[in-house]
């Protein structure tokens, strides 16, 4: 861990905020992709059932 | 050579896309971590700045995506326009809330930055000023999204309020800064040697550029992806409901 | 007038993204009326809508433009606030005509002239919004369900209103599922060309 | 086309306070300001301009959806796109109606509020001349909003989350050529600047929002 | 009527940005404000607890004629007005249910726009404690307003005229906390004042506004 | 369900300041259904929303209160953004019953539960509505028009719900103007009770 000096507090708040925000959205974009493509999937193949 | 316009067929794209989607995630994920770990870790502080200069390696990159997406929606905007490729129009949905998060991590970041540097969080500096209105038009152009229903009448909406909303949005910066001259740094891109930051800061600065750019791409491949299938979706289900009626 | 012969070729129409009727061709000759049938949910409206030039047609052609047409639909577009001849005069002034008189005269609406819009009631402003044809002065009139909430003389009233536009060599094209009395007028039937989800359709073009 | 500015003008009259309302939400918006910040006279009469340009813009703005959502609904809109007036014209026709039953009555108000919020006497000029100049753009750019969101069920706040960041230049160079008056310096260059915005907006939003109405109509 | 609440809130998130756009207006004026007062931080700074307490106020303002509009239009008001609970009850629930969407949401977003205003740093607490303690009130005089103009065809600009007088007390007392907070003063006169207000609106308007809607249900 | 008997005395009810129907009176008895007719504008709706408490008569008396009865009209307060099951079980929890299965079930809404209630077509969320009345648990049910938009199928389906109310002791009031299949009810006819305006009424009770 570096030294970060008196300006620890913001250093590190830039950080962890910047970084939960970048995951945050990694995360909702890849939870919904994955339920969009379930749900498609599931249109799809009842569609493939009744022709 | 094929025409860059076969990518517009939903399917083609989402396959292109699907199969180099891995390798520009682990490039991102490599480049981001790899940039920040050295920006953070391996550099010293600058001896005016101390150690926030280590702000810059989220804040720059963030600021510069910010106002890229915007240009590439204007660009995704204009081909649905004239050329009516619904991928277009639904990349340029998928690019917006991205647009939205780069936009708050530049502020965020550089408000933390702002507090020790000029002694106060914000100050209505044109920069400053400009990405809060950037903002703005971001979270319209989302909204106006999320409130309509049929999804070709959202798209054209959509596009037109981004060439209207870009005209403004630049009238806008021009206003602001006739309005309040500012105390944020200039481009360090410029060629004036002296105005440049240190090579020491730049180059972990440059992969995390890097890293941002293709987290982006990243997250619009997936992101296009799922609008499309979802739209795919709709309009399988309008149709069950008409094979209903 | 100078219509003479309207065509309608191959129109395929669209409602949501989604195709709503395929194929949809007919000739309607000047003097002539022709009235489009189908249950509910077949398509008529979109089709008139489609004519009127308030959407595009995703294929096919029509022979002449929507500037020789007027349109009238569920929505009148009266004015509350507005009297009865106001609403008119409006509409006289943007189509440029003076046929305000006439079409008082068509629909009984002389001894209604100076109420206000807004206290009539549901049959005489069916009258009104059937009158803001007259003013019109367009040679092809397409009206969607045109007599609803008319009792049998208004019908009659209007029956004789068309009757006189297509002796001046107008036309007419009407969508609706109750008779008007009009026995001359041509029919079409829409079930037929109710548009098809083929099976094997690309993923791309089911986003349409 | 005069005849569309003839009827909107009677609606508005007729329909109980189309005029009133938005000069009413002026005055209101100019009254709570100094419960707001309190009531030091040299306090308020520094922020004047300003606040009398914010709030002429947000009673613009309440009274926007009114433009084209009634038509919408009683499908006057839909017999306006299929009659011989072009779209462009009657969309232009219905932000100059705004403007005169909304932005007209705002510039005339100004002064009376402008004394209510001790507004230093040679700043009076450079407000209402501003206000003027600038309401006119708050019109079209508003029309434009107002088509944007003319499907939408009580569109209302939406459409200030559009309309607002457009608002923006004007409202800037507005308030700057107010404030300058007031405090006596020279105005001319944003002057220049806010003509420029709102006949830039008068000869092109129209054309925007006639392609976004026959959109919302389809 | 908890179930209300939860229907209320789940139909604010689905119908797409019940919280959002509240917020973005409030976002919006406080933005603006400085467009047109100048950039000046010694200036912005001064009248920054009023100008969050007015944007706070016209946010909410805004939002309010979802709160029965809605119901009134599809026929759940009838049926509410039917069903074993008393309409009070009903009309508590739904002003809570705007303050949950709307003044909760400007509370805690009022630190982030305070920062941009430049509220001096001791002025932050009772500046929150002051909206924490007066949105409500906003939200059941609102709720009120609402229940009063629910008949009526895009009857906002009315609501709002009929809504700010009475929103008057409020703004004067939460806006005074903030500002003798930013000053450093001692504000428990106002702050006592204001818990007043707002708890007597919230025991008394409630039946107000049930009173008001039995008749307009009639 | 502890409800015998409805008894209407003498009612008069008014719409807009002005009595519509004067005098009415009428006895149900648990486990009957009484059917409004009359023509537009008679005063049907007038007098339903009446007796559901929604507005006060002007003069007479009902015998039970408001609280027993269930109101079901036109506009049936489905929320287009929550699904089916959501919207019923809203209404089960205001009404604190748990009957959301068996609503589903009567109406044959088992496969659409989690269809979000703003895609569905005209007549199923008209069952939707009526589903709702399952819910409510309450002895009379109140229904104005309630076979609008409803196809065959759906009206014999409403028949049977409705015939299943009754034998379990409540009772139905339904105004209609189209025949509902069930013989069995009783019908009153409103055309004689018509409200006539006496020339000699007061100035001041003119106003009313
Ligand atoms: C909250 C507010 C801030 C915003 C919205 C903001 C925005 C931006 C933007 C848009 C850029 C442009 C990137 C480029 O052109 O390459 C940038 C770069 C930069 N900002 Fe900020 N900034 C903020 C605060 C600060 C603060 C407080 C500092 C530090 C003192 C700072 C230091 C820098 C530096 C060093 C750069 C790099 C400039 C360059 O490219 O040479 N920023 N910022
Ligand atoms: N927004 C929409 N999205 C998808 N489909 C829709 C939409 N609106 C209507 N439809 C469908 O389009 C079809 C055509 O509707 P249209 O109004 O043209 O029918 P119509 O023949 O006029 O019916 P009616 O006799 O009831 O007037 C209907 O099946 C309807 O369900
Ligand atoms: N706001 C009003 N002011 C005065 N009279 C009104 C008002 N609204 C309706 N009326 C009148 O009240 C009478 C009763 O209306 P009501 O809706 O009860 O009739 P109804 O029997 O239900 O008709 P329908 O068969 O068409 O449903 C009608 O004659 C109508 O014209
Ligand atoms: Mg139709
Ligand atoms: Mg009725």
């Amino acid at each position: 861990m570096p030294d970060l000096g008196k300006y620890a507090l913001e250093v590190l708040s830039a950080y962890g905020v910047s970084l939960v925000l970048i995951v945050g959205i990694v995360l909702l974009s890849v939870a919904r992709s994955r339920r969009v493509r379930a749900e498609l999937e599931a249109v799809e193949a009842r569609r493939q059932r009744n022709g | 050579m094929a025409s860059l316009w076969e990518y517009a067929n939903p399917l083609k794209f989402m396959r292109t896309t699907e199969r180099i989607l891995p390798a520009v995630s682990a490039l991102a994920a490599l480049c981001l971590v790899g940039g920040l770990v050295w920006g953070f870790f391996f550099t010293p502080d600058d001896f005016r700045q101390g150690s926030t200069v280590k702000i810059f390696y989220i804040h720059v990159p963030s600021a510069m995506m910010a106002v890229n997406i915007w240009v590439m929606m204007l660009v995704t905007s204009l081909v649905w326009i004239i050329r009516r490729h619904h991928v277009s129009a639904l990349a340029a949905r998928a690019a917006a809330p991205i647009g939205a998060v780069m936009t708050v991590i530049a502020l965020f970041t550089g408000a933390v930055w702002g507090q020790p540097m000029w002694g106060t969080w914000w100050a209505w500096d044109p920069r400053l000023t400009s990405f809060l209105i950037l903002f703005l038009f971001y979270l319209g152009y989302i909204a106006l999204w999320a409130a309509i229903e049929d999804d070709d009448t959202a798209a054209d909406l959509t596009s037109v309020l981004c060439l209207v909303g870009s005209v403004f949005a630049l009238l806008s910066r021009y206003a602001v800064n006739f309005w309040n001259q500012g105390l944020h740094q200039g481009a360090s891109l410029s060629l004036d040697k002296e105005e440049n930051v240190a090579d020491v800061f730049w180059y972990p600065a440059l992969v995390c550029i890097a890293g941002f750019i293709l987290l982006f791409v990243a997250l619009v491949i997936v992101r296009t992806n799922t609008e499309i299938r979802a739209r795919r979706m709709r309009a399988l289900l309008a149709r069950e409901r008409g094979a209903d009626a | 007038m100078s219509a003479l012969e309207l065509r309608a070729e191959n129109l395929t129409v669209t409602r949501g993204g989604a195709a709503v009727l395929e194929g949809v061709s007919f000739r309607l000759h000047a003097g002539r009326a022709l009235i489009l049938r189908g249950p509910n949910g077949i398509g008529k409206t979109t089709l008139l809508r489609t004519l009127a030039g308030l959407q595009p047609a995703r294929e096919g052609h029509v022979s002449m433009p929507p500037e020789a047409m007027a349109y009238a639909a569920h929505l009148d577009g009266i004015k509350a606030v507005l009297t009865v001849e106001e609403n008119l005069r409006f509409w006289a002034s943007v189509f440029e005509t003076e046929r305000v008189e006439e079409a008082l005269d068509a629909f009984e609406l002389k001894g209604l002239r100076t109420r206000p819009a807004g206290l009539l009631s549901a049959g005489q402003k069916r009258r009104l919004g059937l009158a803001r044809l007259v003013v019109t002065g367009r040679p092809i009139w397409v009206l969607d369900e045109p007599t609803v909430s008319l009792d049998a003389a208004a019908v009659e009233m209007f029956g004789k209103v068309i009757r006189a536009h297509l002796a001046q060599g107008g036309m007419a094209l009407l969508a609706t599922h109750i008779e008007l009395g009009l026995e001359e007028a041509e029919r079409l039937e829409l079930g037929p060309f109710k548009a098809v989800v083929k099976p094997d359709e690309h993923f791309d073009e089911a986003f349409l | 086309m005069i005849a569309l500015l003839a009827r909107d003008l009677r609606l508005a009259v007729r329909a109980g306070g189309g005029f009133g309302l938005g000069l009413s939400f002026f005055l209101i918006v100019v009254v709570l300001v100094p419960f707001g910040v309190g009531p030091e006279t040299g306090l308020l009469s520094r922020i004047a301009p300003g606040v009398l340009w914010v709030a002429a813009l947000l009673a613009c703005l309440l009274s926007l959806d009114r433009i084209f959502a009634l038509d919408y609904e009683d499908g006057s809109l839909d017999l306006l796109a299929t009659s011989p007036l072009p779209l462009e014209g009657a969309a232009a026709v219905k932000a100059l109606a705004h403007w005169l039953t909304t932005g007209l009555p705002l510039v005339l108000a100004a002064p009376v509020l402008a004394l209510l919020m001790n507004l230093p006497w040679q700043g009076y000029a450079p407000l209402m001349l501003s206000l003027l100049l600038g309401t006119p753009a708050l019109s079209v750019i508003g029309a434009f909003g107002a088509a944007l969101t003319v499907g939408i069920k009580r569109g209302g706040l939406l459409l200030s989350l559009l309309v607002l960041p457009l608002y923006v230049p004007t409202l800037i160079f507005g308030a700057d050529v107010a404030r300058r008056g007031a405090e006596g310096q020279d105005f001319t260059t944003p002057l220049m600047m806010l003509a420029g915005i709102s006949f830039g907006a008068l000869a092109l939003l129209p054309f925007a929002s006639a392609a976004v109405l026959r959109v919302n109509l389809r």
